[in-house]
């Protein structure tokens, strides 16, 4: 058996939908036969009449939708078509759900899923990681997962947790990533993951950049240089802890996010290195990021405009020599 | 199935018969207007941080839109729903406690004025961005079906600015989509109640001065609601009294419109139709004035007393898995 | 204000006198199915990345959007509206570039597909948020009021799916507090024509398999929208003939569906009626249907024939103003 | 004469109703007596006739809007009522006036006055610091004047820019911030102030929090403590030269801002300095932000919740000592 990122997204939801009545599924078209536009929701409709729910184009109201019906014992879990759509829920995410349980003390256990970041052909608005923008307010957990076992495990951990949870799916990793069967339990929320060992250099990413940096450090590993990589698993929290472990090995730190460069992710993450580890470095902290324009359509730009193994790579290797 | 019931003149209403809720109502709407009329002077008097914001010639139709909900219904009251909020069940105290900021309120100074609920009580906590209730009230209701509640309603109420909101276009069509039990009362000075057949909704418009055809409208929508017709739209005229907030002295309300029929004061003409079809006698009519006056007094002296937010003692953590707090420093 | 002329049926539409422009809308669907029937060959073998998201079905509707719009008017086209697209002007060899990616191409390989326009010839180029491009076609005409411009409309087009969002009901509403002369075309197998009245806007609707009932009711609403009328809403009903994209097959329309009147192909319809009613001969029909072959080869050939965008060459700088771009490295 | 900050911004916007006819100003109730929430347009609507235009609560539509007839010439100015509420624009403005330039050639030059930050009763609401969302995404300039001189002459260049621009006015300073007459022209749009030499520290920061920078230098510099402050004037694009060359001068970096903590501005500056600057830094960078939950209502609250020229000096001191 071999099981893709998206499939485990949509067992996630089977399994949520079996063994928890609270949960429902809402957003475009996930009722239809299509199943959503990536079929996440294939067959679901189906197998749990009524609980599977088509919205009108209205994001704003799918989740407002949401946060009332999750106020009252449910747990949507909430289909953005594209994270880029999510602009137009901006306001109910980070203005209602994300100050909800601060100013009442009753917390809004939606999961907002996000088909987010980049594949070629995609465009500036089928393309965005978003996970910065929802980071920096206040209230919500992000998600990011980068493996197969985390796409399935976090989203359930995402209905489980009773606070809004922004779960950034990879639409790059739908089909790109297969693995064996899928875990009963994964690390817990907020703990980052070690991807891989070294002792180099410590490349410190997130979501489809996991890959990408896991292919540089093989290309590396061939030139005699080991570098570790972390997998955040969720950009908030972030596990300031494990980063600095890392880099307390290393002494050397890459940030890779695959979002727009100013501040976001990456920043974060050299802010927090370096303020409480500062002496841990050897070596001035880098971040690669994607460019600072809206994300091309043309595959040649597209693949310019975000980090890749080759650029990491490239970046890494300036590091190590420093 | 746009209903548009003409507009029940005061005329008409006055042979309507009285509505049997109309002296219960009448009190709500007289404890509101003392709360909101101490609210304001404590505000001039330099107590409340921040804005006051009233409800003043809206009393007739917002108590109207707390008072036939029951206790497991959905309410989702706006800007000016004093009265309203009062009739469905909030504890005066939660008024003044969020006015002045005391920790025991609901929001335990948190959030102020006008933005609080007590969600758990299905009075939802208002955000200010002006639509974004109506799905929340959607959401609720439609979490109650999928639960197998039977025979309730949610009402939330909107300005006629707030009508041009996209958020609530489209919390009123999801409404539509999903057929819940749903009653939008509009506050609008403007006949925006062409609006409901462009949604599916049914609609009516009243004159909100009128306390009588505020409970009877109200009343039958939300009977209808709860019965399982189509979502339901209010739209009654008035004028606000006031200014947006009490920083605001409403000097742009020209002398014409203060003239004109639906300028006028709801509370006083409610009192009016007391004393004329001699609802009840002047010593009654003293003792509620006597009794919303000392209700309010409690609740101010109570929440005066209360002890205040401390920026030290704050416990800072947006969420309720406390262990998923980000650790930033 | 709403009008709802009675769906014209195509029997009575065959009574109905041709519109004078029949012919060469007639010609510019032959040319949008054509090509949009190229762009899914290419799409099938491969050669084009992304998304193809074309109009099949309604090109009688969306030529008629183009059709009576001059140079200086303001065209807010969606996602299927090639027909009208070529009506206003737009060369075809920009709809080849973009759906190529050639560097050559209104959009040089950084948007594709039916993110095109030029706006600086009035034709916005959309972004993908339905609804978005609604207020952006009222302030398109509000500036030419400012300038003191004359007779000017503007036309946006929508699905009722869009018109579902909270942009696409602000924007429309805004159209109407500004009394500027837009047309809002809706594609919609609903009828979403009595929202016309909650906005103040006339409304028609009309089918939108017939070309000439489109040409008459667009072209009048247009005509109206530039003599100073309220916006005009026009709400064609008939059936998408494709997927969502070409990568939908499209598979939940039913065959009962299929069967309905308004799932017929306005373009058969159309090409019918030319033949039924002798308005050119075989002969001349022929050379149209070659003439849009040659034009699309055409555009074809030289958008494959065209450069590419290179990373490395690429300007990447979002400003105008270069000074400006912010030096992150 | 002494005028305030806000009247600078009212000042500004006459002159430009007055010396470009491409001007308009639109936002709700900016052309009713009350000129505004915050009467920054006061008179303007009888001065200019036609051209202070009341909308209706339609944030999407009318930045909407504003892009449209930017594209046909002319040059809005939007008024947010409050930059809270922008968040129902952020679609607009992110993905519409964002995009467009890099996507068609056709810049769109509208300005969006956001009128920001926390002032004491405010609550979540009317409160918010937004530069770091609009900062985060590319193609807008992002202003944030700390002065009334630049309130005044950056709100006249960002309509001169054909780019869309994001002004932050803060309304903390709205009648906190005086100034005897309005200079002719200011420094050029993207380049950082120094707002106050000093040789043992350097604090950046922007927007109202330089005032509390400020005074936080004057009580450090009692204890014999010479702080540098930089005023970045603009957080997009963001002067790294003159942070680098300042922490040059003085080896140690203090970032304050008052947004929510995860990502913006702060987390991209320690980013830059540390990047760039690595071995110019003789102590671990350190940044002050607003807390992590939603901008509290209550004074107590609101004033522990921002930093202040206390927790400004407390923290300068920390880092003085390492
Ligand atoms: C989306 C949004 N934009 C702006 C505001 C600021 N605001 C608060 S009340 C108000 C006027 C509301 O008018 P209306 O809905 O008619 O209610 P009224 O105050 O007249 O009762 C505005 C613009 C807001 N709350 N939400
Ligand atoms: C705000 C927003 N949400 C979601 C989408 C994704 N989307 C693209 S087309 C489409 C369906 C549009 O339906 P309709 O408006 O009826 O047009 P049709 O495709 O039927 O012509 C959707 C949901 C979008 N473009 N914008
Ligand atoms: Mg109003
Ligand atoms: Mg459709």
């Amino acid at each position: 058996m071999s099981i893709t990122y998206l499939e485990a997204i949509r067992e996630a939801q089977a399994k949520l939908l079996r063994e928890d009545e609270r949960v429902f599924i809402y957003g475009q078209d996930v009722g239809g036969t299509f199943g959503g536009a990536f079929k996440a929701t294939k067959g679901l409709a189906k197998e749990f009449p009524g609980r599977v729910l088509n919205t009108p184009i209205s994001e704003d109201a799918i989740v407002g939708t949401a946060i009332g019906a999750a106020l009252n014992g449910m747990r949507p879990i909430v289909e953005m078509q594209f994270a880029d759509f999510s602009s137009i829920a901006l306001n109910q995410i980070l203005n209602h759900a994300g100050t909800h349980y601060w100013r009442t003390q009753v917390p809004v256990p939606i999961t907002v899923r996000l088909p987010g970041g980049g594949t070629k052909g995609s465009g500036p608005f089928h393309s965005q990681s978003m996970e910065s923008i929802y980071a920096h307010y206040p209230g919500l957990i992000v998600m990011t997962p980068a493996t197969v076992e985390d796409a399935y495990t976090m989203l359930i951990e995402a209905v489980a947790i009773d606070d809004p949870v922004i779960y950034c799916e990879h639409k790059y990793l739908y089909y790109h990533l297969k693995a064996d069967k899928l875990p009963e339990k994964g690390l817990p929320t907020g703990r980052a993951r070690i991807a891989r060992a070294g002792r180099d250099l410590t490349i410190v990413t997130y979501s489809a950049m996991v890959q990408e940096s896991l292919s540089a450090a093989e290309e590396l590993a061939r030139e005699g240089l080991e570098s570790e990589v972390v997998d955040l698993r969720t950009v908030k929290p972030l596990d300031t802890d494990t980063v600095l472990a890392s880099v307390a090995r290393t002494g050397r730190l890459l940030c890779v996010g695959e979002s727009f460069p100013w501040g976001g992710a990456t920043a974060e993450i050299i802010a927090r290195v370096t303020s409480a580890g500062f002496h841990l470095l050897d070596a001035a902290p880098v971040r690669i990021n994607a460019k600072d324009t809206p994300i091309p359509y043309h595959p040649n730009l597209w693949s310019a405009h975000r980090p890749s193994a080759k650029t990491i790579a490239a970046k890494a290797r300036m590091l190590l020599r420093e | 199935m746009l209903q548009t019931a003409p507009r029940s003149k005061r005329t008409t209403a006055k042979k309507a018969p009285v509505h049997e809720r109309f002296r219960e109502a009448f009190r709500w709407m007289l404890l509101a207007r003392t709360m909101e009329e101490k609210l304001v002077s404590l505000y001039r008097g330099g107590h409340i941080t921040g804005g006051v914001y009233i409800g003043k010639g809206q009393e007739a139709i917002s108590v109207a839109c707390g008072l036939f909900l029951e206790k497991n219904d959905i309410f989702a009251p706006l800007i000016r729903d004093q009265a309203g909020r009062s009739a469905f069940g909030e504890p005066l105290v939660d008024v003044a406690r969020t006015y002045l900021g005391s920790r025991l309120g609901p929001m335990r100074g948190r959030d102020g004025n006008i933005h609080r609920g007590r969600p758990s009580d299905n009075q939802l906590a208002m955000i200010s961005h002006l639509g974004a209730m109506v799905s929340a009230t959607v959401g609720a209701l439609m979490a109650k079906r999928f639960k197998g509640e039977k025979k309730f309603v949610g009402l939330t109420a909107i300005g006629e600015g707030g009508m041009q909101t996209g958020s609530c276009h489209e919390g009123m069509n999801i409404a539509a989509v999903e057929q819940v039990p749903l009653v939008v009362v509009a506050f609008a000075s403007h006949d925006l109640v062409e609006r409901a057949i462009g949604y599916g909704f049914e609609g009516y418009s009243l004159d909100g001065t009128d306390l009588n055809a505020c409970l009877d409208v109200i009343g039958s929508a939300v009977k209808r609601a709860r019965a399982g017709r189509p979502p339901q739209l209010v739209v009654a005229a008035m004028l606000r009294l006031s200014g947006h907030g009490e920083h605001d002295d409403a000097s742009y309300v020209t002398d014409e419109i203060k003239r004109q029929p639906f300028a006028q004061d709801c509370l006083k003409l409610a009192e009016k139709k007391i004393v004329d079809l001699e609802l009840v006698d002047a010593e009654t009519l003293r003792s509620w004035r006597d009794d919303a006056a000392a209700k309010v007094e409690e609740a101010i002296t109570t929440a005066q007393q209360d002890p205040q937010p401390a920026g030290e003692k704050e416990d800072w953590c947006a969420l309720h898995t406390r262990e998923l707090l980000d650790q930033m420093e």
